[in-house]
């Protein structure tokens, strides 16, 4: 990966490289797609360091991000979430775990025409702040939530 | 190989909801077996829906996506009948395309 | 039942004629379950963890992983596979060869050609067996789902408890032998032996208990007996792996700290009709999800 | 496991007397059982063994006749093994892990520890509501928040929940409760690390 490349990645997230190409109506190959993965976003131990990676330092705490997700886990291996953008103009909507060993768990891209709104299930590894970020307008809003994981019993 | 995912693309309100389950380990490399080795990591990385050639979604995961993973969206502009495609690419180059009808 | 096994102390003899007055007034006074009667501790932050883990669990239930191991059990049953190279359509489940459906919430039931109450994985061991040609020793050796590797009869049984959705339990109890797994089943049930005095009993004869955050239904009541019943075979949470009712009765038994029993067993499938038929009249939902 | 004579005798008058009975559904399940299992690991087939205890509350529904109970708890009292060296407080920071820890002794677990080689576990939380702090707690026991600071901490409660660990049928013979002494599951030292955790004024359960 050259260097150029990266710093678009590092700027935009693989969110706006690939909104850009979708609006220029050209289709990727899977290699291509895989190379998208921003290695330093979802390799980051921390918090911070995941948000720096997406280039994401500056946010904005938004209340129009909604956050479904459970006060307290059943089960911290299968943890549903569900994140809905309300603000205008959302590029991509990421999930971040801020006790998991790698911070940055999915980032989805929104093209014109599909709702921001993606729900998906995740790993806690244990009680953990659950963070939204919305990229709107090239801009970074946030939202976050605690998730509290127990001890179980029997498994039902 | 990979085991075929179940999608459920529904049609409401000229809306059209796409739940997708796959078949996938998600191992996050930071586990031991038994033995005390670590179990090298083995996810997906990328998922892709597309719909008459047009990408509607597309996501980059890490390894704190739950093992068989679910993904729910939604998009504008299907109808009934068409259909949609949704590509998964895993950390080792394995993929998987399975397609499904509206309805 | 309590008379009966008070009877059987009553006829002690020596050491039993010691506490025969106690006996009788013991029989009046002492309500049936008297082992150590729990006190409630905080009720509110149960029910509210409760409708918690309820509200999320019918979320995922909603796109439950069990789909993905019923339609892989849906292609099992109609591939020629085996030995023998042969499908499993033509197999029995109680209700005719190759029906399926509402042929899980009819079993366990008695079959006369195995001469054995079976429960739907004990029948599909039985038809891969005996129409396939797979060996039993060979299906016993690795049973339950175990990181990536899922048996094929988890996968079978799943897709047939499938076929059952939305139908009503209706364990049968006309033939004797089916009776008698029932006594016998609830027998096991109240079975307390191994280092931890357990039994089933212990943990799921009475109602409203719980361990650490997680609900114990009575399985002796109806109410009870269709919570334990629901949900399986269920995709467990812990380890993402898809399991039946014998791994789930075989697992209670390794935290019951006894020996283990033996795969697509009597003991499981007596255990099985003492479930089913304490749940019957209830409707069945299907696969689910466990913790 | 010891056994006191006069229960021996019981057992077996009450082994005779049952066997007796027509329709026995409850040897047969024995048979069955007996048939079905197979040795694993540690969980060898003697555990499917009912001792005289398991047999009395088996068969009475844990509902022994009065005088029964009386008999065979001071038996169960008798079996259980003090400390040499009277004290019964141990350390309540390894006693909270003792009681958060829910493994051994299942096939899966090794001779006296667990298949990750710690130290057996109590289970306490499984049953117990302790330290409140822990809200992931189960309810088939009672609750012991506030243990000491609601029944005092003096030399008798201590021997008492000492001995209740160790042997809890020697209180009320057909209790849900493990014997953590008697089946060898906890160690002395462990069962004193428990006591402090419910009676050393400093433990967080006192708080």
């Amino acid at each position: 990966m050259d260097q150029t490349r990266r710093n678009v990645l590092k700027a935009g997230g693989s969110a706006g490289l690939l909104a850009l190409l979708a609006t220029a109506g050209m289709l990727r190959s899977e290699a291509a797609l895989a190379a998208d993965w921003n290695q330093n976003a979802f390799g980051a131990k921390n918090l911070k360091d995941a948000f720096d990676a997406l280039g994401a330092a500056n946010r904005t705490q938004s209340a129009d991000i909604a956050m479904v997700a459970p006060e307290i886990a059943e089960n911290g291996a299968v943890v549903p979430i569900g994140a809905v953008s309300k603000i205008p103009g959302t590029e991509s909507i990421a999930i971040l775990i801020a006790k998991n060993p790698t911070a940055l768990a999915a980032s989805f891209d929104i093209p014109a025409g599909t709702d921001p709104s993606v729900s998906t299930r995740v790993k806690l590894a244990q009680t953990s702040d659950v963070h939204i970020l919305v990229k709107a307008n090239g801009k970074f809003y946030e939202t976050k939530k605690e998730v509290k994981v127990t001890i179980g019993g029997c498994g039902g | 190989m990979a085991d075929p995912m179940r999608i459920r693309a529904m049609a409401k309100d000229g809306e059209v909801v796409v739940k997708v389950l796959m078949a996938h380990e998600m191992e996050t490399g930071q586990r031991k077996d038994s033995a005390g080795k670590p179990i090298p990591a083995h996810f997906i990385q990328h998922v892709s829906a597309t719909w008459q050639g047009k990408v509607v979604l597309s996501a980059n995961w890490g390894t704190a996506i739950a093992k068989n993973p679910f993904l729910e969206f939604s998009f504008k502009g299907a109808k009934k009948g068409d259909k949609i495609q949704i590509t998964w690419t895993d950390n080792k180059g394995d993929k998987r395309t399975d397609e499904a009808t509206i309805n | 039942m309590s008379s009966i096994k008070l009877r059987a102390v009553v006829a002690l003899s020596g050491l039993a004629l010691v506490c025969a007055a106690q006996v009788a007034r013991s029989e009046a006074a002492v309500p049936k379950k008297a082992a150590a009667p729990a006190k409630k501790a905080a009720p509110e932050s149960k029910s509210a963890i409760a409708a918690e883990f309820e509200k999320f669990r019918d979320i995922m239930e909603d796109a439950s992983p069990a789909e993905l191991f019923e339609a892989k059990g849906a292609e099992l049953w109609k591939q020629k596979r085996g030995p023998k190279n042969a499908s499993l359509e033509k197999c029995d489940l109680g209700l005719g060869p190759g029906v399926l459906k509402g042929a899980y919430v009819r079993l366990p039931r008695y079959f006369a050609d195995a001469d054995q109450v079976m429960d739907a994985e004990r029948r599909i061991v039985y038809c891969m067996v005996t129409l396939q040609g797979f060996k039993e020793s060979d299906l016993a050796k690795q049973p339950f789902s175990k990181g990536s590797h899922v048996p094929d009869p988890v996968s079978l049984v799943t897709f047939v408890a499938g076929q059952s959705r939305g139908m009503k339990i209706a364990a049968p109890q006309k033939h004797p032998r089916e009776r008698e797994a029932y006594k016998v089943g609830e027998e096991i049930f109240d079975y307390r032996a191994g280092p931890w005095d357990f039994s089933c009993a212990t943990c799921h004869g009475d109602e409203g208990l719980r361990i650490r955050t997680q609900d114990l239904p009575d399985l002796s009541t109806k109410k009870g007996a269709i919570a334990a019943f629901q949900g399986w075979p269920g995709y467990r949470m812990t380890g993402g792996l898809m399991h039946t009712l014998q791994w789930r009765l075989n697992d209670c038994f390794r935290q019951q700290r006894f020996p283990e029993p033996a795969y697509v067993s009597q003991t499981l499938s007596d255990l099985m009709t003492y479930l089913a038929v304490n749940a019957n009249g209830q409707v069945y939902k299907g696969p689910g999800i466990k913790r | 496991m010891k056994i006191l004579q006069a229960s021996i005798v019981g057992a077996a008058a009450l082994a005779v007397a049952y066997a007796a009975q027509a329709q026995d559904y409850r040897s047969q399940a024995i048979s069955v059982m007996k048939r079905d299992f197979h040795a694993k690991g540690i969980a060898t087939m003697d555990r499917l063994d009912e001792d005289t205890l398991q047999q009395i509350c088996n068969r009475s529904d844990n509902n022994p006749p009065k005088g029964l109970a009386e008999s065979l708890q001071h038996d169960q009292l008798q079996g259980i093994k003090y400390p040499a060296d009277g004290k019964f407080l141990g350390d309540w920071k390894s006693g909270e892990k003792i009681a958060q820890r829910g493994r051994g002794m299942t096939w899966n677990d090794k001779q006296g520890k667990t298949s990750r080689n710690e130290p057996n576990g109590g289970s306490c939380y499984n049953c117990h509501q302790i330290d409140t702090k822990t809200t992931s707690f189960g309810t088939i026991g009672n609750s012991l928040a506030h243990f000491g600071k609601t029944r005092g901490y003096g030399p008798d409660i201590q021997k008492y929940v000492y001995g209740k660990i160790y042997n809890a049928k020697a209180f009320n013979l057909c209790s849900k409760m493990p014997r953590f002494g008697h089946s060898e599951t906890l160690t002395e030292d462990q069962i004193k690390d428990l006591v402090a955790l419910l009676l050393d004024p400093n433990s967080p359960v006192n708080k």
